[in-house]
């Protein structure tokens, strides 16, 4: 857990960092000019009403900015916090164990689930085996594996999606990317146990839906979701690096548009500023959402259970 | 693609629509050539057809569009079209440089379709089939909305009649306009997929010049066999992404179509004239028992006017 | 393994065997002394043997027979052993430079075991399981007949009783002796594993040092888990025939769990002091409901005189 | 098909080869000693006598050398010979396409059956490229999708084994080779499809077995099927390379005396002095014998037809 630290400020809080800045200083010349208490009251205000407009009024580019945030939560963070006995099952069982997907067995308020997320990886080091939270294929065929484990043993599946997409890279093509995407679609469709994906930080494309096929779909206030990056859209369309602003609000990626779409169910509440300001209230807040959203589907069939889920992503789509 | 292209193939098929209709003019062809991107031979384009747009001297694959495929496929007027006048709407009032339903327009206006995917039921062979074919001339083949839900349909229809269902993939990826809607119809095509498989259909899939993105990740690649065109270029990532990426100069025969069999994610490279032979080749050889035959048969020649989706002869389309 | 350590395995094993039926006398490890194979420490035989015969100073893990493991795993006396007299034939009438009879009978006076597993029901942390553990100290480990039919047998007594499976393994490979036989015993044992997973049985898999051929190549590597002990040696084919094959030396670390844990392998590697807890933690996360647990309970309690293969005390074995 | 050169002979048939040459020097003086017509004749008779009692009273390591002669047919040889229209069907789809398994679909007097087989290569290139029939991991799982695509579309499962066994290298063990023929053990014996396999030339070890759980398994005359190579096993046991027809004998791995086992079904005859001589009638023998196989057990419904294997393999094994 990153919560011990001072949140680092992102970009579009420089103003409020500034101002907190002034205040600190103007704190410590407090005891020799008490006179000061009233300014400092008066700046304490300013920073509350600036910080609250500025949260009221966060461009879709702000929210990516608040998703990346190297401080947010990451998946271990969110199964660790969860449940500290969780059991990490590692491997493809055919060659690779890929850090970028993680798989475990957790328990959540005594409901037992199968739990898969993508991991970004905290420390530079970790971060590079974790290949910047964009998984291999093979990290696809483990949750896949942990997917058929689940069904076979009746056990929910739960996954947690924070990644910019499926890493492009040499082997992954050659190790047939595309291929290992379908497959969990396919599978994912199929089984007959509860699925709950919340998206947590980033949702990039066939990357992110290869563990998001799911019964109920939450994102957390400020995580976004997308089908390219904004960065990839904006080259595509604008033909410029500059127009990722423009592209985050174009493709409208943030969860209450999501969540107007009709594609996710529930948005999570975050601390003011975002999940890295307070990763235990964020972690518990999920975890209720998660539990709640379990319980209700645990009392559906096997069978209801799938077509419910099959159901939902049927009825997606726009046309006249 | 360029312009010069979007033409040449416009005018393509425009000739084909009025094959349909009435017997060819010889004269429309003979002005025209073309030259082989592959070998730059110069080729005579009545020629070129005649040889389903493949260089007769280098072997080339032209990129050709869903009515040249379906023609080149479906038995002569077999081909019933389904969902015909589906089309996108514009769920995220999207606006880049240009708006989306501008680019729709103008996408309809260059490949004279409405759609970036054409599916129906036909017979190859004297076999029912469910046939959807992209065209890449449309919008760059990009699945949005209505490919996502015409290849759903598409696979309903092939449950419904217990057909099988082939689909010729052409497409550069998810259609960003339509943002995240693009991105689920991935997740439901594969879906209505395994129900599909679940109740033994059989599925194959057509790689054809260039298949990218969320088609190749989701119904592309889930084929009980997947076919490639020779040359093709196939992938999840783009060449250029990948080259950004890895900071690398990527090999020249990378996510090719022979690269891809090298690597085992394709059963067979087919070259297009033998495409069809081999299609009819594997649909009769998983038909299980005559009476199966039978009823597919019958519900096929009896059923136009009924289910959910209707087919409707290819004439009435626009 | 030499000689020696033969020796001290079979010393170690007979103090097991009295511990079941008369109190231990502390005297009898006084004398012993242990030197690590890892860190040459030596090692006070009764610290190493409390500490799960794991070096305390650089953890290395010892190997331990059957009984050991057994004491280990299951609840104090809970084990009761199915097929206890089941003892290897010689149906091939082999003979290589001694016959194979004879080398059977050595193995049991070495190993004070009839053969290479040891199999039967038990209770681990209160829940009832189906438990077989390999030795490699009784002919290698090696896999003929005996060992195939008896895995078997157990997995079949898992079925019955709705109880998970847990097999320890460690083995050289199939037993040559036997031929043919041999071979068809990772088919026997797989099959009667599809069998029980089928039936939603939990199969937990442990890879102790080493696991090779035939054993890791069938039911060593069907867990529905597999966890490997920390530097145990496991692969398909020998470290030497690999070497002679490709002409070159391998990495230090090739096929130890570890690597295999890299590689992808083994779900986990866990401290054989972490292992009944680990276990016990694993099959009570799959059960999967309360009734479920009943019927296990009553069966494990009441059925050692029913069913096809008869769970025996412990102690009354030879 | 290779039945238009000459066979090659094997060391232990030497003195034929040597009573052919003396034949052929013979016949060449005939025409100016029309005397010798009498010696040819004799010799003719010689060679005869010498054929049939070398070939009656082959040893375990005589067949192994048929069994592992350059020009025995391999699985490709079969394939076309029985259906020249046979649809060739690549890779895993995760990657590779081994060459050393080959997979198909074939139609054999119009049972139409999905096919496996190791396949060792002709030319010293085909040879390399299929690693001398050895697969790896990625062999065994092209195996594997195809016998799930059987199992799917209730197709039989034909299997010809001709390999020394699964290849021993580091890419293979770090694939978990192990894993791959385990999965293949555990899903032939579940599939609901007729199975059967025919032992062609060598059937060596776990990489036999691992395309060999079938319902029915055939072996040719001179085919052998072992636990472990001879070579590997007199190495082990008499740690000696001298005494691989020691290990030959002892092991007992010929078709013979396999099938006094119990393990296999049926031997099929070979030409006098092994298939090598006669591609095109072994090619018809083998096949009229798996059409007959498979004749009878189409006649099971899909659970017996997994049960009757199960049985079969249940029932393996020597104890007292
Ligand atoms: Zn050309
Ligand atoms: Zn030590």
């Amino acid at each position: 857990m990153a919560t011990d630290k001072k949140p680092i400020p992102l970009e579009f809080e420089q103003p409020l960092a500034i101002l907190a800045q002034n205040m600190d200083a103007l704190e410590k010349q407090l005891s020799d000019n008490p006179e000061l208490e009233a300014d400092l009251d008066r700046m304490q205000e300013q920073y509350s009403s600036l910080k609250r407009s500025l949260y009221l009024n966060l461009r879709p580019i702000d929210h990516l900015a608040i998703a990346r945030h190297p401080q947010r939560p990451y998946t271990r963070d969110y199964f660790a916090a969860w449940d500290p006995n969780w059991i990490e099952l590692h491997g493809d069982r055919k060659g690779v164990d890929d850090a970028a997907m993680v798989g475990g067995l957790l328990e959540l308020d005594g409901i037992k689930v199968v739990a898969v997320g993508t991991q970004k990886g905290r420390t530079l080091r970790d971060k590079q085996q974790c290949n910047f939270g964009m998984p291999q294929p093979e990290g696809y065929r483990k949750a896949l594996r942990l997917f058929r484990h689940a069904n076979k043993f009746k056990l929910p599946i739960l996954c947690l999606i924070d990644t910019q997409g499926a890493y492009p890279g040499i082997a992954a093509e050659e190790h047939n990317q595309s291929q290992a995407i379908a497959e969990n679609l396919m599978e994912l469709a199929g089984v007959t146990v509860p699925v709950v994906a919340a998206i947590t930080g980033e949702g990039g494309s066939g990357g992110a839906l290869a563990i998001g096929v799911a019964n109920r779909i939450l994102m957390l206030e400020h995580s976004v979701y997308s089908v390219i990056t904004p960065e990839g859209c904006a080259s595509i369309l604008w033909r410029s690096n500059d127009k990722v602003s423009e592209a985050c609000q174009a493709m409208k990626m943030t969860a209450k548009e999501i969540l107007q779409l009709g594609v996710i169910d529930q948005v999570i509440k975050e601390p003011l500023g975002g999940a890295h300001h307070d990763h235990q209230s964020v972690a518990a807040n999920l975890k209720i959402a998660i539990v709640e959203q379990l319980q209700e589907l645990l009392k559906l069939s096997p069978q209801e259970v799938r077509q419910h889920r099959q159901d939902k992503f049927r009825a997606f789509g726009s046309f006249r | 693609m360029d312009l010069k292209d979007w033409f040449a193939s416009r005018q393509k098929r425009r000739e084909i629509q009025e094959v349909i209709t009435q017997p060819l003019t010889t004269e429309e062809y003979c002005a025209l050539w073309k030259q082989c991107f592959q070998c730059r031979e110069l080729l005579y384009t009545r020629d070129l057809r005649t040889n389903l747009d493949v260089c007769p001297k280098c072997d080339y694959h032209f990129r050709i569009g869903a009515l040249d495929r379906i023609e080149q496929l479906a038995d002569e007027n077999s081909f019933e079209e389904l969902d015909a006048d589906m089309r996108s709407s514009d769920p995220l009032n999207f606006f880049d440089t240009e708006a989306y339903t501008k680019r729709q327009d103008e996408a309809s206006r260059k490949s004279g379709l409405r759609e970036a995917v054409l599916t129906g039921i036909c017979k190859i062979e004297g076999q029912t089939t469910a046939l959807g074919c992209m065209d890449f001339g449309h919008f760059g083949g990009s699945m949005g909305s209505v490919v996502g839900e015409k290849v759903t349909r598409l696979t309903e229809a092939a449950i419904e009649r217990k057909s099988p269902l082939i689909v010729v993939c052409s497409s550069g990826g998810a259609r960003m306009q339509e943002g995240i809607l693009s991105l689920m119809q991935m997740a439901k095509t594969s879906s209505v997929l395994k129900s599909f498989s679940d109740a033994g259909g059989l599925y194959i899939s057509i790689l054809t010049e260039p298949t990218f993105g969320g088609v190749t990740a989701s119904f592309a690649m889930l084929g009980d066999f997947i076919i490639a065109e020779p040359g093709a270029r196939i992938g999840f990532a783009g060449r250029r992404v990948i080259e950004q990426t890895i900071r690398q100069k990527l090999p020249a025969d990378f996510q090719t179509a022979e690269y891809l069999l090298k690597h085992g994610q394709v059963d067979m490279v087919v070259s297009r004239n033998k495409l069809k032979a081999t299609l009819a080749r594997l649909i009769t050889f998983h038909q299980s028992s005559a009476s199966e035959l039978e009823i597919e048969d019958n519900s096929s020649e009896n059923s136009n006017g009924q289910g959910s989706s209707e087919p409707k002869p290819l004439g009435a389309r626009n």
